[in-house]
């Protein structure tokens, strides 16, 4: 079946605005679009740039606006899309070349909110013991793939790139929530700013685009509860 | 070397029911907040005395005015019901959980009120105005021009 | 790109930043639960339960007579602006990036709306029916 | 094309699983650079299901030792067992380290680390199935990968994030630097530095069906294999029983560790003819092969009988919820099935490297069959050959491989640093590459020599030739198509000549790599007169214990490659019948 693929291309040594490009790409109902993408790129048109790597949804390299929705090229098939595809970088980050945005700024609020166990305690020599309903806490967020779907997904992040983005929201609810993490007040701290998790109003654009099915906007209200309750 | 870099200007995101209450939400709120400001002034006119105050309010005693009070009365009811709303997935811890069905909700509730206080608004408006004009005024009359002969 | 260390470090726990933000957003809910009322009520009173074709000086000076009826209507006054004013701080943060020009537009903002409540307190408090 | 110049005591290629293992470890004693052409968090090692195996005895009764055995035997004997034995020591603590750095296990009522049943894992040497791998649901390798980036984001360790190492300069015998391009303008980088440590993962991309992500192109073997350093057991490539029909996407081998069955198209229980003990929990390259055999005498099912069914659907809802939820997506995301309702279509997959470059114990890289070490270069990961997976890897022991060996890549990083000067590297050590690339950009493009044609000959005829039977005639029909495929890429031509993130010009690149690995795979499998682990010759059966007790060592040379030998280290375990 001919699909028909209509890309929004940049190219920073030749353009001075991004254009739309048309492709018919001959394809079964099961590929992927990454795979689409692919056989435009290999074998019609080689300067076409996009990332990707896994192609099976779990590293978190090819988010983009299909269709006008964010999602992962490698997790949609063309029968759930149909034979008629838009297909543009995701919104809100600074476009590099075709569908590769510049990630640095998402990259830099994720490691704003101190990603990472923060616990001064000598652990001994055995593990720490963690409940398993203690353990479910944070399960949900401990699935992020760091893909921006979310942050890029989100109105308020479209208009003020300041905020930090539910993804780094995500990132900071898997320590908040952990039984073993001591720094839960310092991150709390840096999402109390103006920029921070404040800034969310709950448009829960950032849960439908989520691939790994985090309940990303719930992660966002915990939080919110969360520094209420400890202020 | 740096290259030029561009912000993605492509077709409308096609978000779900949330996206567009926030939307709503904004709108309708910057929308009150607009006419707050007209009508602290126009309340604050009623210092100057009866004649300039009811000539102010004279103004609105039209249908299109009618109209637009409708719309005022949507705007309100809809941002409050949906404020209310956004306090419930704030506040309460399964809130978020329950996104559709609350959406859901809302509108119900929304409908509920606003659709019977649009028939009263709508009924009493040309009720006041075939009561307060000289008889033979019809409704058209009521509908296209200011209240006739208003007594 | 190149990263290293900037400011996100363990070393620099960034304790006592100002809890505004968090006071905004929570005075944003309650002053909404509290409006649901005031508001709404007053949409009520004045569209349904009464008609604004019948609004007049003798209406509004009649309710003016109970100091009740002052001070609901100037609680309403003072919340929605504030409430109002607040929402309005937020839609600009996130809609004006350059700085200055965002300072700006918050401070005709929150001048704005001073002059109204100041007006909008004067007429409730200071009026005195004339006929 | 602009030149810039760095300098550091130490850089780490790769941020997988190894790389970044071996960072946390450098990183507080020297300058030290991380250089990866993904996003660390974009590495393979994300894509690891199931577990990670240690006798931590938090289920039963379990020690090390046994754990060791398990992984000889499961080796077909080949590998080094002095690197076993140190490999299932330090697994315990490697664990219980990642535990204490926030790692998210799933956990046991009492609050232990869960551990779960894994295929070849045994207790007492092979009395039944052991609970030995740690796991968190089924993304462990996603959590062993967040963790470790999330420590060296704590440690403030220096990134250089979508470059690419293309080059390493050795001068007299002695590490000097490598050379990156920076995909996203263009861009040289030359790193002056002493040690360097490759952990670039595998290169299943030879293959056409594969677990592996697009971008394992064996860039590290094939930088230094290029440079007349050999490639170890090439010949071994892991083939993982259960890929989703037509895609490769891996379904865990946790899946039968929680009790999932393989089952042919007359939902016949198949491996209790292969393996009667431990059955569907048998090691991969016998589950692979019995498949293969299912498939080969018509028991396969579907229109052209070539898939089996890997059963779940009397695991119960709750079960699989919990223990298998990704790879139960996978199925209804890619297969569009429900897997609690209906079995899946499964065919194996090639997955994964056992060979790759030599290291000793303290990987170090060795530049010979007889144990010379290359001063300052070191190699961790799927990218190196201990050996400790010998003919064939049990599942959840690369987990444990990445992070034992990429922590002592890192001290050995470390040792070197501290005992030697800076150097000095020249400007003009990127002129190799500056002149392959100015070459690819220069050459007009045309259709029949492009990046893509020719890769995709490769991975269809080493999937035809190469996979898991193989045989004399079919590798050495292998070796001509792939000296013609030699030729061709001498041609390759790009479309993009851009600079910024040209990724065609980078795919031409990777596909020299992919070349030589498959030509070190062939060659090695053709000298191979004997069937052991995954390597499964259908014209030498049989184990061949006096000639092959030995790793191979494929040395480049144009088309094919020169081969020696080394013996294997043994230990405490003889050398038996495979049986299980
Ligand atoms: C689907 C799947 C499931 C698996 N499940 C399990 C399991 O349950 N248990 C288990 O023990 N093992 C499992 N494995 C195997 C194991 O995950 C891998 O062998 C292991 O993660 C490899 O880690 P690594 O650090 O060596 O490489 P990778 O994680 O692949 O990392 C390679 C790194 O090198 C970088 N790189 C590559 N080339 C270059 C270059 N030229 N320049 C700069 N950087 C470069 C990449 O950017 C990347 O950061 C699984 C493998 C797969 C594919
Ligand atoms: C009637 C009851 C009202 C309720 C329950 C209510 C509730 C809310 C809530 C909860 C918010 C926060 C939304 C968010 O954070 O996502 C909000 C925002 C806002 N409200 Fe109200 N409100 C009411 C009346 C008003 C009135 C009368 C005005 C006009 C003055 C107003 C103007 C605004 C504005 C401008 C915003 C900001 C919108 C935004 O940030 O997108 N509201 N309201
Ligand atoms: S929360 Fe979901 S959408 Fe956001 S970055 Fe993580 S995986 Fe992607
Ligand atoms: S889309 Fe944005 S506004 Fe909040 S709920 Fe998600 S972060
Ligand atoms: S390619 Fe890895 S998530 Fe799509």
């Amino acid at each position: 079946m001919d699909v028909s693929i209509k890309i929004l291309r940049y190219d920073p040594e030749s353009d001075r605005k991004g254009h739309w490009e048309n492709y018919i790409v001959d394809a079964e109902p099961e590929e992927r679009i990454l795979d689409l993408l692919h056989k435009i790129k290999w074998f019609e048109d080689g300067s076409l740039s996009f990332r990707k790597s896994c192609a099976h949804g779990v590293c978190g390299s090819d988010a983009m606006v299909i269709n006008g929705e964010n999602m992962l090229a490698c997790q949609v098939l063309v029968k759930e899309v149909g034979n008629s595809l838009k297909i543009e970088p995701i919104r809100g980050l600074p476009v590099v070349k075709d569908l590769i945005v510049d990630m640095e700024p998402f990259f830099d609020s994720y490691k704003k909110v101190m990603p990472y166990l923060i616990n001064e305690k000598e652990p001994g020599d055995r593990e720490r013991l963690q409940s398993p309903e203690d353990r479910d806490r944070f399960e949900d967020t401990t699935k992020c793939i760091l893909c921006a779907a979310c942050t890029t997904s989100c109105p308020v992040f479209w208009t003020a790139e300041s905020y930090v983005g539910p993804a780094a929201i995500v990132n900071a609810h898997r320590f908040v929530f952990d039984s073993r993490d001591e720094g839960s007040k310092q991150r709390l701290e840096i999402l109390k700013d103006v920029n921070g998790a404040f800034r969310c109003r709950t448009a829960f654009n950032c849960t439908s685009a989520c691939p790994r099915g985090i309940q990303v906007t719930k992660a966002i209200e915990d939080i919110k509860r969360e520094t209420l309750l400890n202020n | 070397m740096a290259y030029q870099k561009i912000v993605s200007t492509g077709s409308v995101y096609k978000g779900k029911t949330g996206m567009w209450l926030y939307v709503f939400h904004r709108v309708t709120g910057v929308g009150l907040f607009g006419y707050l400001l007209l009508h602290i002034i126009s309340t604050a006119l009623i210092l100057l005395g009866p004649e300039i105050y009811e000539g102010a309010e004279a103004v609105y005693k039209n249908f299109y005015f009618r109209v637009a009070e409708i719309g005022l009365m949507a705007a309100v009811l809809g941002h409050a019901i949906n404020g209310l709303r956004i306090i419930t997935v704030d506040l309460w811890s399964k809130g978020s959980d329950y996104q559709k069905q609350l959406n859901f909700v809302s509108l119900f509730i929304f409908l509920v009120i606003f659709i019977p206080t649009t028939y009263k608004m709508t009924t009493s408006y040309f009720d006041l105005c075939l009561q307060k004009s000289s008889s033979g005024t019809t409704i058209v009359d009521c509908l296209i021009r200011p209240i006739p002969d208003w007594k | 790109m190149q990263t290293t260390r900037t400011d996100w470090g363990r070393r620099q726990p960034p304790i006592g930043g100002s809890s505004f933000e968090l006071q905004a957003w929570f005075f944003m809910r309650v002053s909404g639960l509290v409006l649901v009322f005031l508001a709404v009520w007053h949409m009520f009173i004045m569209h349904v339960f009464n008609d604004t074709l019948n609004l007049d000086y003798e209406f509004v000076a009649a309710r003016w007579e109970t100091p009740y009826w002052r001070a609901f209507d100037w609680l309403l006054l003072a919340l929605s602006l504030l409430h109002g004013t607040n929402g309005l701080r937020v839609v600009i943060h996130d809609n004006i990036a350059d700085k200055t020009i965002k300072k700006l537009a918050h401070s005709a903002l929150y001048g704005t709306s001073l002059i109204f409540f100041l007006i909008g307190t004067y007429a409730i408090v200071a009026f005195v029916r004339q006929v | 094309m602009k030149v810039i110049k760095h300098s550091f005591d130490g850089v780490i290629v790769g941020a997988g699983g190894a790389g970044l293992r071996a960072a946390i470890e450098a990183a507080p004693h020297m300058k030290l650079a991380v250089i990866t052409k993904l996003y660390p968090t974009r590495s393979h090692t994300g894509a690891a299901q199931g577990g990670m195996s240690a006798a931590l005895a938090n289920v039963e009764e379990d020690n090390w030792n046994w754990h060791a055995f398990d992984t000889v035997k499961g080796s077909d004997y080949l590998a080094d067992q002095p690197a076993v034995d140190i490999l299932c020591k330090e697994a315990i603590d490697a664990v219980i380290e990642l535990e204490h750095w926030g790692l998210p296990f799933s956990r046991l009522d009492n609050g232990k680390i869960a551990q779960r049943r894994f295929g070849g894992h045994t207790v007492k040497e092979g009395t039944s199935p052991a609970f030995r791998a740690c796991y968190a649901a089924d993304r462990t390798g996603h959590m062993i990968l967040q963790t470790l980036y999330q420590k060296c984001v704590s440690m403030g360790v220096t990134f250089f994030d979508e470059f690419q190492v293309l080059d390493i300069k050795i001068e007299d015998g002695i590490c000097q630097g490598v050379v990156a391009y920076e995909l996203a303008t263009g861009d040289i980088h030359i790193f002056e530095t002493r040690a360097v440590t490759f952990a670039t993962g595998g290169f299943g991309k030879i293959f056409k069906v594969s677990s592996n992500a697009h971008s394992l192109t064996g860039d590290g073997p094939g930088i230094l294999y290029q440079k007349g350093i050999p490639l170890e057991d090439m010949e071994f490539y892991q083939f993982h029983p259960t890929g989703i029909y037509r895609l490769g996407i891996l379904l865990s081998e946790a899946a039968r560790g929680e009790g999932g069955i393989l089952r042919n198209k007359d939902g016949e229980r198949f491996m209790e003819r292969y393996a009667p003990s431990i059955k569907d929990l048998a090691p991969r390259d016998m589950v692979s092969r019995a498949i293969a055999t299912e498939i080969s005498s018509g028991n396969g099912a579907g229109p052209d009988s070539d898939y089996v069914y890997l059963d779940l659907t009397h695991l119960g809802a709750e079960t699989i919820k919990k223990k298998l939820p990704d790879i139960t997506d996978f199925v209804r995301t890619y297969v569009k099935i429900e897997p609690i309702e209906e079995p899946i279509p499964v065919q194996p997959t090639a997955h994964y490297a056992m060979g790759g470059i030599p290291t000793d114990v303290n990987s170090r890289v060795l530049s010979d069959e007889k144990g010379t070490v290359l001063p300052g270069v070191y190699a961790a990961g799927e990218a190196a050959c201990v050996s400790v997976h010998g003919a064939n890897r049990l599942g959840t022991n690369s987990l444990l491989d990445i992070v034992v060996f990429g922590k002592r890549a890192g001290q050995s990083m470390v040792d070197y640093v501290t005992q030697t000067k800076p150097n000095q590297l020249s400007d003009n050590a990127s002129n190799d590459l500056t002149k392959k690339i100015t070459n690819l950009i220069e050459k007009e493009h045309t259709n029949e020599f492009s990046v893509a044609k020719i890769r995709k000959d490769l991975q269809d005829s080493m999937e035809e030739n190469a996979k898991i039977f193989r045989t004399k005639e079919t590798l050495e029909k292998q070796t001509e198509i792939l000296e013609e495929l030699r030729e061709r890429y001498e041609n390759v031509t790009i479309y993009d000549k851009g600079k910024v993130h040209n990724s065609e010009l980078v795919e031409a690149i990777e596909l020299d790599y992919l070349l030589d690995m498959s030509e070190a795979t062939v060659s090695s499998a053709l000298a191979r007169n004997e069937s052991r682990g995954a390597h499964s010759r259908q014209d030498y059966p049989h184990r061949d214990d006096t000639n092959f007790m030995k790793h191979s060592f494929a040395f480049k040379n144009d088309n094919s490659a020169n081969l020696k030998y080394r013996d294997v280290e043994l230990g405490k375990y003889e050398p038996m019948e495979r049986k299980y």
